[in-house]
Order: C-alpha cells, then structure tokens, then sequence
C-alpha cells in the first residue's frame, strides 16, 4: 500500500515539476517554449530508452533510427491527411513500433556489444539512405516539410481552405508555442507513469532478472526473447513518440536526426541522469538540451555583459577565462562536464540527488531508496 | 455525405471554448500577438540574431561570419570606422541604430544540422525576441531556419547558401538571399570553361550527395552542355567520405577530360587533393590536358585544399582583392579588427545584415510587412558588389558573379584566389519561374 | 568446542612464521570471510575444511590477496611481511603462491610458456629442467597447448607452475576435484613430495579424508568463522565434529 | 581489369586505415576491457603531430617592415624561416620529409598520451559499467577535440607528401599491364600499415613481453598469482594502442587533411570493424579492417551503384549486419568476451 502511495506521490511531484516548468525554468533563461518541449520530448525518449537499456541491459546504438521514423511518419500524415497531431501520432507510434520490430527481431538474436553494433549498423543504414537515395519519401538533406499544395484530404474535405501553411492543431486548437509545450508536457506525464508502472509490474520485474543473470535464465531453458522484444519495441515506441511530437512542434524532418551521434545522445542523457532510474533519464535530457542551447549562445558582448559589475582588469580577465567554455566552445563544457560526473558520480546525477538525501535526510528514505538502484555492472 | 465545410475561424473559436482548460498558457503568448507583428521591439533596443556554425565543419566559416556581424552591427549602431556604411549609396542608416533604436544581437550555434539550427533560431525568436535572423552556411538549414522564419513571421536573411532551392522551390515571403546560386555559377563559369578548354570536353561530375551537390550538377551540366560539351557520367557520392579514392580511379578510363566536383566544405577539400594525388591533372585524354573544376570555390575551404587549388576554376560570391570603394572599406575595418581580410561568408552577412538595417530604416516600421516591400525590387550599391537588385519575385540578388582562379603563386596565404572575369549581372539573370515554389504571403505572427 | 587459537610463536622472532589476525572479506556486499584468525608455524601442512560454501576458498583467496574477495579488515603476516597490504602479483613475489581451483591453465600458450610465465618475476623458484625432472609427463608435452592436456595433467602443471617460483607458503585449493581416483593417486605422490620438501602449505579440499591424512594440523571453517583448530589426528578421530561440520 | 585492381587498390588502402585503428581499440578492449571511444581522438592527436611538426621545421622569425603595408594599412610581417636559416638545404629536405619524419615526433607524444590517459583516467574505469566507459571516454575524446580546435582551428590543415612521393606510379607496368597508375603515397600507407600490424602481431607472438600479454587477456587474474603486475603491462599495451592509432594518423595526413572531427569520423566505421573482426581479436580485426575496405569500394562502382542505388553507402553495416547473424561473435571473435 505504502508502495503505491509512494509512487503515486512521486508521480504528482513529476507531474507538477513538469507542468511548472515555464516558472521555475525562468531564471536559468530557459523558459521559452520551444526549449521546454526539447527538454519534454527528449525526456520522452530517454525515459523510453531506459526502458530498454535501463530494465534488460541491452545498450541500443541506434535509437535514433525510431525517432526519425516517428517524425517521418508524423509530417507525411500532416501532409496527407490532416494537420491534426492525433493521427499523426498515432501513425508515429504505428511506424515506429513496426519497425522496432523488425530491428528487434534481428538485433536481439545478439547480446552484449554485438546487439549494440547491429542496432548500430540498421540505423547508420536508415540515415544513410534517408540522406540520399530515399530522398523522395525524407527530402534528404534539407528534410520532409509541409508545403502549400499538400494534399491533406481530411482537412480539406472538413475545412475550407485558410491562407499560408496551417500549423498541427490538436481538434481546432492550434498548437504554438505554450499550447504545444503542455501537449508534449502531458505525453511526458502519460509516458512517465506507464515506464512507472511497466517498472513495478511483473514484466518489469522480469526484465530486470534478464538484466541481472542473462546466462543463468538461459541455462534453466526459460526464453527471454518475448520480453527483450517487447521492452525493444516498447521503448522504440516512445521514440516514435518522441519523433512525432517534434515534428508536431515543428513540422520538418531531417535524416540528421538517426544519425548516430543522436542514438549516442539519448545513451548519453540516460548515463549522465541515471541508468535505471525512472526520473534520471529526464534530467539527463534537460542537463544535454540546455547545454547545447544556452551555452553555446553565449558570445564576447554578452559575457562582457554580465560580467560588467566587476572591476575593468578584474573583468577581462574573468571573460576570458569563461569564454572557451561557453559560445562555440560548449562542446568542451559538455566534455568536461561528463567526465566529472561519471568519474565522481557513478550513478548519474541521481546517484548525487541520493547522496545528497542520504546526508541531509538521515535513513528516513521512504521508499526513494526504490528509485534509485544502481546500475549493475556490465559484466 | 452531407459534410458542411465550415469556416476555419469559427471552427476554431468554438472548439477554443472547449480546450479553455488546457489553452490556459494561451494567455502567456497571446501576449506577444497583440503586438500587431512577431517582436515588435518596444524598447530602446532591436534584436537581431545570427545564427552560424560554430560546432562541425563550417565552424571556421560561421566563426568569421560572426565576426562580420558584430562589426556589421557596430557599424550600424555608429561605432567603429563605419565600414561599407560609408560606401552604401543613398543609404537612410544615419549610424544611430535603426529608427533610433539601438541594435543588439544574440547568437547562436547552427551545428550544420537542421534541427539544431531550428532550435537556436527559435530560441532567439522566442526568449530574446530576434526581430530579424541571419547567418549560416549550407543550404540544407539556410531552408530549413528559412521556413521556420516564415512561420514565426521574422525575416530570414540567409548567409552561405548556393542552392538553387533556397530561392526557388523553397523560397518564402520572409526569406532573402544576397550570396548568389547554383544556377548562376553555372552560367558563369560556363563560357570561361570554354575559352580556356574548348568546346569539346567530356566531363565526369562527382556530386555530393544532398540536395546542394543536385541542384549545382544540375546547373552546371545545363551550361556546360549548352557550351557543346558531353557528360559521361554524374556519380553521387556520399557526404563526409573523406576519401574518395573509390570514385576517383574510374574518372580515368571513362574517357572524360575533366573532371567536376560538385563539393563543398571537406569534401570539396579532400576530394581535389585526392583527384590530384591520383595524378589527373598529369594526364592526356583525347588528345587534352585533363582539368579539374570546382564550381563553388570559398577561400576557407581554399586554405584547406592547399597546392591543390592552383589553376583551377571556380566562382565566387565575393572577394575581398576586388577593386571597389566597398569591398576596400570593408576589407580594411575587418582587417584592422581581426588581422585578417574577410571571407565571402563574412562579407555576404555583414552585406545582409545592413540591408535589413536599411529596409527598416527607409520602410520605418519593422513590421516585416513594410520590410518585405522595402527590399522587394530594392536596388543598391556601394556593398561591394557593384549595382545589385534584390528581385521581388523570388527574393534573390543579381549582381555580378566572379570566375575565379586558384593563384599560381600566392603571397600569403590569404591571397589564393585570383578573379578572372567579373560577370555581368545581364549574363547571369534568369527567369525565377524556372524553379518553381512560391513566396506565398508574409509571415508576421509569432 | 571452539579450541582457543594459540599463538605459535616462532623462537627467533616472537612472531607466528604467517599469522592471520581478524580478517573480513566481502564479495561485494555479501560478507563472506567473517572474523578469521589463525597462525601456522613453518613446515606446518594445514588443512583448511568446511562445507560448501562455508567460505573456504574465500579465505584462502583472501590470503593469495585476489582482488575479490576484497578484504575490508584484519591483518596478514608473512613473518614480518604485512601481506594485507599487498596485491596479488606482490603476494606471489613475496612467497605466497596459490594454485587456484580447475587449474586455470591459461589457453593459447603452450605447456612451456605456461610455466616460463611463472619465472617473468623475481624470485624464481625451481628452473624448468629441475620441474621436467620431476613431472616427465609436462616434459613430453611442453610443446603442446596447456589446455589440450588431461585433467591430472593440468593439475601437474598448475602445481609446477607454483613449484618454479620461490615459495615460502603453498595454498592450495581443491587439488583433486573432478579427477580420476587413478590420477588422484598420481597427484597425491605430488603433494607428498611438497610435504617431503618441507613447504608450509595450506590445503583446502572437499576430500577431507584426503587432506587430513596429508595434514598434520587442521582448521574447521563455518559460516565464515573458524569453528575449530587442532591437529589433524583430533578430527579424524572425533566423529561428532566430522558430522557436524564436514558431513563425513 | 584495370578498375578493378584499382578498386582493389583502394580497398586495402581504406582497409589500411580501418584495420589500423580498429587494431588498438581491439587490444585495448582485450586486455583493459575498456570500451574507448576516445581512441578516434588519438588518431587525430596523431594526425595533429605530423601538423606540429611540420610548423616546427617551418617556424620562422617575424620582423616588421613599415615600409611595407598590408591592404589593410598595417605594416607587413617579414617572416624568415628558423630551420633553414639554420640548416640551409638539408632544413629544405627535412620539411619536404615532415610527413614521414613526423612518426619519429609522434611516437614519444603518443606513448606519453597514452600512458598518461590510461593512469590518469582508464585505469580507475577497468571494474565500471561499460556505460561509464563509454560516457568518460567519450567525453574525454570531446574535449580533447575542443582543445585541438582551440588551437588549430576547424578547417582542415592541407599537409603534403613529400614531393618524390606525391604523383603517382604505374603500378601496371609491374604487373605487365598498362597505364594502371596509383599515387606513391597511397602505397607508402599500405606498406607503412602492414608493417605495423605486422611488427604490433609479431610482438604479441614472438617476445616474451607479448606472450604475458596475451596470457593476461586470456586470464589476467592467474597471471597476477604468478607474480606478475600484469596491469603495468596493460598500462604499455594502452601506449602501443596509441602509438600505432597516432602513427595511423600521422602517415594519413596527405590522404585526407586533418581537421580537429576526423577521429570522431573514423570511430563508428572502427567499432564496426572490430565487432565484425571479432572482440579482443587482433588478427580479426586486421582481416575485417581489409574485407570491409575492399567490399566499401567495389561497392561504389558505378557498374555496382546503377544495380543497386546507395550501396556504397550502406555495404558496411549491412555486412556488418550479416557476419554478426551468421557468426555470433565476428569473424574470429573467442567465446565469451563481451558478450554481457
């Protein structure tokens, strides 16, 4: 009972932290929302990726591949059918769950680092073709976009025709900025709690024991296939998911988005939040997308700006010691940035949230200890 | 079926009552479109943002297209030496900002990827209320920040972009282009091919394989050809290959006598160092001396390329050897800032980044509704480039456009490039229908 | 029951010849070697019994200083060598070699170059003429690849192995598992002729009957403690206490 | 016939490249067991001291002659180079050489990389999560491009040949063919990267250093019991790793010029090639270095793409996908390393 009440409370407290994000983001400058649904979408695909990685172990190289899949699949239905998101997400989630199962089927007949070098190799083989000889369906290099003359069946037979390309509405509401910020912010939330309760259940259960001892379930005849593929297709599921909602905040998709320096991202944000954790992966998303935003938008006159209170000396010096971190050196930030925390932090930044509570809460840890398991080692 | 077609609006309105719980939000942004247009700027300030490579190949272009921003934006503001402010005839900047607002910027970094550029160029539109955004250095994002401008009804002024494309099946209402394209490299350099190696060449077009390399193997092809030469083959090859060994080696027995590479950036770099390492320019086919030629030429990529570069053909956009009152002006505050002369990514930013200021000015709203209509069929001079038009119906520039030359011997190695022939704007203007799209209407709502 | 552990001194020094003080060893979080103590005096063969699991192998892989398991308290003297402070490889340079369970000969490497591994570091013990005198079986093979070799053949070498570095103390652990009761003879001849040698040695074998006829002392191990120390006559004799502890 | 030994030519020279990478990152992951993606990055330190190096034999005093005046009105540097100065034309000869010379340079430079990345940050990474790996190493590559950039820039450098061996060679003419003509350098790297794998497999089997080395990735714990610190050994094994993986780079230099991303570039395709060459395996990782050079350019064959567009493409990965289905540890991948 106390479990439930637990998670029930921890859901409400993601769930307020989310929805209030446009107040408490404000004074880190990264309030506006286009940001805050990177920081929701991103959460979505890294919570659907630990779902995988996190619960069985197996390290995916080429999420990515579903992610892109989603948004295709998101822009051709705003361009064939109607400009409303729930079509288009739902053939996201169709695409996407299809071709996880495919992908799955194959790469999971593979453990260790030769299933992460076949999901590596499909989605290095998507990009590649989405890039140059699928160009008819992706658009190559520039991407998929809507255009005056789409066909749009749905809409046109419903509507009468409104200058201009229309935007992705969710039943007449129009989705800009803010409108799609909460849309992505409450698909956060829905996906937040079922990964809590696919972690609680008894698949979560065994997909953690696959996890655990691969060898011994092997050994006593039991087939772990169907779970590891559920698991593969469920969190290439979220991708889709994830793929569609950017396409609904943006309608364009680009191949870039299954290369594999994207598969290494979402690796990336689930690392540096916390492998196994249910809120980790979500902060590991919000630390990578503000990065690479914020920090890289700094440049001199800025810097000379905030830090004009100081003396004049006393100010150039500290300008320039800040500057190669920042602007186009957010890269090095990012580096550093990761190796302190897996060098210090080995469970991620929510290894440091429970340390922290663990020096400051006394043992009164109340169920939260169930949150935060350490990642087992690979080996 | 008997399905009314209902008016948009009123389907909006009435469904708006029913998603009122969730549109609570709404009332945060519906702020910004009482303003009449997107970042009505309402201060003593007017934001603009440049958006540049600063991660990944271009990063050495999008740093020194910065560089032209800050100095365009000082000129503006009336510091500095004034720069091609003091060249640009009949301009209404006074160098006291733009309506008397004073310009300051915000930057942001493209990564080469259009995802990436989209979400900085949103960032500058929504949290620091860019009023213009401009920069960036292929075509792939120039469309794709192009489109999302439109969108969010700011004007684009696009930076390093050659595409046919930008301009012609993708171009929007609020987008412009100063650098020139594909199609008029081609007509350029098309005639000086021919006087330097004849009318009978057989050529073998190496094409990056995205959208850019197609629209340039295009174009040249079309000129080429029309010049009387044949084309044995186009092979598309992969981008960011590094080596090109593989679609080298069969240019040699194809029996072509020259070879294009229709590459930019890195690949452009590596893959004429290779095709000259694998000795075709040594060579004697049908009788000829075998020649290379690179259609889009940038002295960036031109340090990159090294030897390589000597003697062979390309066009350029701009260069700052050229013997105007601007391009020496300019040249000269660049210089003086940063030690060294300018890239043509940098002189096509800074060129776009006054042209806005100017529009403003004279249009004296920053409504992009006025802004549109004052650069529409605006003509200039004085920006280094001799007489330009910004052509209303597809927003492009037409100015001459120089073949240029990789030198023999350079002095430094800023000094690579020597311009062969400046073509006439005349020469080089086409018809915008070729290309198809359309401009649609103007995007002024966030 | 539990004999008080009485401090063998050595005459020389005051000090126990190895002397194991108080020491807890954990496989990760599990606490596996819970408070063992005990000394041995030189030329002593010691028989260390138990049941499965009663940790063993664990003590005496704690005492070869393997990384796992890691001890986390307590002290072991070499004479006046702080072995606790040592890893494996100082371990081995300082006299303690361990001849591991299932031989662990290393594959790919012939029956040769398994044993010139044992003679990279300082001190060397026997040369490898002196060992192909004692086991012509090995110099027959020292072509062949080690683990193409039999099982007995195997145990041979991961004693010979031991044999060419210098010891001061033997471990061995489970020496006659999973062989033959013919070749169990063969290696019997082996550990006797160590004995002969007068190499302390510590034995741990589920055989216990085996061991204990090698032994002259004996050390019983429960859950992690040591449940009795007397020789090894004393436990052959007693009847209850090779039921309750050693199920023989 | 002439296309394809040409093809073939490039395959084992592209085969050079991957099988020399993919050959450190394999024994690092053999005996360290340490996933590193910062091994791309060595390769690009490499590649970075054949353009050090070349500056150094090309520094030159700067002076200012005000009597003369850049377009932009400041007074023009006169700039005399050191080295000549120095060594008249035998300085010539050394920065037409700097390439090849350049290797001397780097092997110190990357043994010291190596043994200090391998102390000061691998080493505590050996018992962590391969995840934890990854995330370190990857951001210790980052950062050492971001450095590199710092300094260099992101342009690629141009770094040439030395001029005897910058054209090309009838490669024909010793096959009793005609006109088959190959760069110089392109076969200097092949017979530069053949002579490394050889020397780096010969070292593992015929010395007795490398004999304790391969006990230690068979076992390394009994290797420890007899008395050997197996982990200093690992330690030198880490420089090797880095030595060859910066001498790869170096020698590449007038191939494909060098800017502060090609390591990242090379790092994916060298995953690919030692997971299909086999875990841990050294002669594997040679073998699928080559095949994959081979087949990536018989793929790009025109007669090859009008078949099968964008084969080329993608031939690597979809080999990759085949092997690892049929043999479910690579080419010559041992049982059991990796595999969790």
């Amino acid at each position: 009972m106390t479990a439930l009440r637990n998670d029930l409370i921890y859901l409400v407290v993601f769930a307020v932290a989310v929805l209030a994000m446009p107040i408490w983001l404000a004074p880190f400058g990264a309030a506006y929302p286009d940001l805050m649904q990177k920081f929701a979408i991103y959460g979505i695909f890294a919570i659907g990726f630990n779902i995988l990685f996190g619960m069985t172990g197996y390290l995916s190289f080429g999420h990515a591949a579903f992610l892109g899949v989603g948004s295709y699949a998101a822009v051709w239905s705003f361009k064939l059918l109607s400009m409303n998101v729930i079509p288009a997400i739902a053939l996201a989630v169709l695409v996407s769950g299809l071709f996880a199962a495919a992908i799955g089927y194959i790469s999971l007949r593979r453990s260790g680092i030769y299933f992460s070098i076949l999901t590596l190799a499909f989605a290095q083989m998507s990009y590649n073709l989405a890039y140059s000889v699928f160009t008819p369906i992706t658009n190559g290099e520039t991407g998929l976009q809507l255009a005056l003359n789409d066909p749009r069946v749905i809409d046109r037979a419903l509507f009468a025709d409104a200058p201009g390309i229309p935007r992705p509405n969710l039943f007449g509401i129009e989705l800009g900025g803010y409108e799609a910020f909460y849309l992505c912010a409450v698909i956060l939330i829905l996906c937040f709690f079922v990964a809590m309760r696919i972690d609680r259940s008894p698949f979560g259960m065994m997909l953690k024991a696959i996890k655990s001892n691969q060898t011994r379930m092997a050994y006593t005849g039991f087939n772990t296939r169907p779970y590891t593929l559920s698991a593969f297709i469920i969190s290439g599921i979220y991708a889709g998911i994830a793929g569609g909602l950017l396409a609904v905040t943006d309608p364009l998709a680009g191949a870039e988005r299954m290369q594999w320096t994207a598969s290494g991202e979402v690796v990336l944000m689930t690392i540096l939040g916390g492998v196994g954790t249910l809120v980790g992966p979500v902060i590991g998303a919000v630390v990578i997308k503000y990065f690479e935003n914020i920090f890289s938008a700094f440049h001199m006159a800025k810097l000379e700006d905030i830090f004009s209170f100081l003396p004049d000396g006393l100010e150039s010096f500290v300008v320039s010691i800040v500057s190669p971190f920042v602007g186009e050196g957010w890269h090095l930030t990012l580096g550093i940035m990761f190796m302190l925390i897996v060098v210090f932090l080995p469970g991620g930044l929510m290894e440091g949230a429970r340390r922290i509570r663990a020096r400051f809460g006394g043992g009164r840890g109340t169920g939260s200890k169930a949150h935060s398991s350490n990642p087992a080692p690979a080996e | 079926m008997l399905i009314k077609k209902i008016n948009r609006r009123v389907f909006l309105q009435s469904s708006g009552i029913v998603g009122a719980g969730l549109a609570m939000p709404m009332i945060l942004s519906s702020a910004a479109r009482a303003q009449g247009f997107c970042n009505n700027p309402t201060g003593s300030k007017v934001v603009f943002g440049f958006n540049c490579p600063q991660t990944g190949a271009y990063a050495e272009e999008g740093k020194d297209q910065l560089k032209a921003y800050e100095l365009a934006v000082k000129h503006i503001n009336g510091e500095g030496d004034g720069g091609m402010l003091n060249t640009f005839k009949g301009t209404a900047l006074k160098g006291n900002g733009i309506l008397g607002k004073k310009v300051a910027y915000v930057t942001g970094d493209t990564q080469t990827k259009s995802d990436a550029a989209r979400a900085s160029a949103t960032r500058m539109i929504e949290r620091d209320g860019a009023i213009m955004i401009s920069g960036g250095s292929s075509s792939g994002v120039a469309v794709a920040v192009q489109s999302l401008c439109q969108d969010m009804g700011i004007i684009f002024m696009s930076g390093l972009t050659h595409s046919n494309d930008t301009t012609g099946k993708d171009k929007k209402k609020n987008g412009f282009r100063h650098f020139f394209n594909a199609h008029m490299s081609g007509v350029a350099i098309a005639p000086v091919l021919g006087e330097a190696y004849g009318k009978e060449r057989r050529a073998y077009h190496l094409t990056a394989d995205y959208t850019w390399g197609w629209t340039q193997e295009e174009s040249i092809k079309a000129a080429t050809e029309a010049l009387g030469w044949q084309t044995v083959q186009t092979v598309r090859t992969p981008v960011g290959a590094a080596d090109f060994s593989q679609y080298i080696t069969p240019v040699l027995n194809s029996g072509a006598d020259v070879l294009i590479l229709n590459h930019y950036g890195n690949d452009m770099v590596n893959s004429l160092r290779q095709a000259i390492q694998f000795g075709l320019r040594d060579k004697q086919v049908n009788g000829k001396n075998f020649e290379i030629v690179v259609p889009l030429f940038s002295e960036l990529m031109a340090q990159g390329a090294g030897d390589a570069i000597k003697g062979i053909y390309g066009t350029a956009n701009w260069d700052w050897k050229l013997e105007n009152a601007g391009t020496k002006a300019f040249t000269k505050s660049f210089g003086e800032a940063y030690g060294t002369p300018p890239s043509q990514a940098a002189q096509t930013g800074y060129v776009q980044a006054l042209l806005y200021a100017d529009a403003c000015e004279r249009a004296g709203t920053f409504n992009p509704e006025g802004v549109v209509k004052a650069l529409e069929d605006f003509e200039f001079d004085g920006l280094g480039n001799g007489p330009t038009l910004y052509r209303g119906s597809d927003h492009q520039c037409f100015k001459p456009v120089l073949v240029v030359q990789g030198k023999e011997k350079p002095k430094d190695k800023y000094d690579l490039l020597q311009v062969v022939k400046e073509v006439p704007t005349k020469t080089v203007t086409y018809d915008p229908s070729i290309f198809g799209g359309e401009l649609g209407p103007v995007g002024t709502k966030c | 029951m539990n004999a008080q552990t009485k401090p063998q001194a050595d005459s020389a020094t005051g000090t126990a010849f190895f002397s194991v003080r108080d020491i807890h060893a954990y496989y990760g979080e599990s606490y596996i070697v819970q408070g063992v103590s005990f000394d041995i005096a030189e030329g002593d063969i010691v028989a260390l019994l138990g049941r499965n699991g009663a940790g063993k192998t664990s003590t005496l892989r704690t005492l070869a200083r393997a990384q796992d398991p890691q001890l986390k308290r307590g002290e072991i003297w070499l004479g006046d060598l702080p072995v606790h402070t040592l890893k494996d490889y100082q371990a081995s340079q300082s006299g303690i070699q361990f001849v591991q369970e299932d031989r662990r000969i290393i594959p790919g490497l012939t029956v040769e170059e398994n044993l010139q591994l044992s003679q990279i570091a300082e001190p060397k013990g026997w040369p490898l003429e002196k060992i192909y005198e004692c086991f012509p079986r090995l110099a027959e093979r020292r072509k062949q690849d080690g683990v193409t070799l039999s099982g007995g053949e195997q145990q041979m070498l991961a004693v010979a192995r031991a044999l060419a570095r210098d010891i001061r103390l033997l471990l061995l652990d489970e020496p006659y598992e999973g062989l033959a009761p013919v070749i169990v003879k063969e290696i019997e001849r082996i550990v006797s002729q160590i004995k002969e040698l007068g190499i302390t040695t510590i034995i741990v074998e589920q055989n216990a009957v085996a061991a204990l006829e090698l032994a002259n002392r004996a050390l019983i191990l429960d859950m992690g403690q040591i449940v009795f120390d007397g020789t090894a006559k004393s436990v052959l004799d007693n009847p209850d206490l090779r039921n309750e502890y050693l199920a023989i | 016939m002439d296309q394809l030994i040409l093809q073939l030519l490039n395959g084992l020279d592209k085969g050079a490249a991957y099988a020399l990478i993919a050959l450190g990152l394999t024994l690092v992951f053999g005996t360290l067991g340490i996933v590193n993606f910062a091994h791309g990055a060595l390769f690009m330190i490499g590649a970075f001291c054949a353009v050090v190096f070349s500056r150094l034999l090309q520094l030159e005093t700067v002076t200012i002659d005000p009597a003369r005046l850049t377009p932009w009105g400041s007074p023009m540097e006169v700039r005399t180079p050191l080295v000549q100065a120095w060594l008249g034309d035998f300085g010539a000869v050394l920065v037409q050489w700097s390439v090849p010379l350049s290797i001397l340079f780097a092997i110190p430079v990357m043994l010291i990389v190596g043994v200090a990345m391998e102390r000061g940050l691998i080493r505590y990474f050996y018992k962590r999560a391969h995840a934890d790996q990854i995330l370190v190493t990857f951001g210790l590559a980052i950062v050492l491009q971001e450095i590199v950039k710092a300094n260099f820039g992101a342009n690629p450098i141009p770094v040439t040949a030395p001029a005897a061996l910058a054209g090309s060679v009838d490669v024909g003419g010793w096959l009793g063919l005609s006109g088959v003509f190959y760069p110089w350098w392109r076969l200097v790297y092949l017979g530069f990267a053949l002579a490394v794998m050889g020397l780096v497999i010969a070292f593992l089997r015929f010395t007795t250093y490398g004999m304790v080395v391969r006990a230690g990735m068979e076992d390394r714990q009994t290797v420890g019991f007899l008395g050997i610190d197996i982990e200093k050994r690992f330690t030198v094994v880490f420089g090797i790793a880095a030595v060859v993986a910066g001498i790869a780079g170096a020698m590449y230099t007038p191939i494909v010029s060098p800017n502060y991303h090609i390591g990242m570039d090379f790092l994916v395709l060298s995953f690919v090639v030692v997971v299909v060459g086999g875990m841990g395996s050294v002669s594997g990782a040679v073998f699928a270095g080559f095949l994959l050079g081979i087949l990536q350019s018989f793929a790009s064959m025109n007669e090859v793409k009008n078949i099968l567009p964008g084969i080329d493409q993608v031939i690597i990965y979809l080999v990759a996908v085949v092997v690892l289905l049929v043999m479910p540890r690579g080419l010559m991948g041992r049982k059991g390393v990796m595999e969790n």
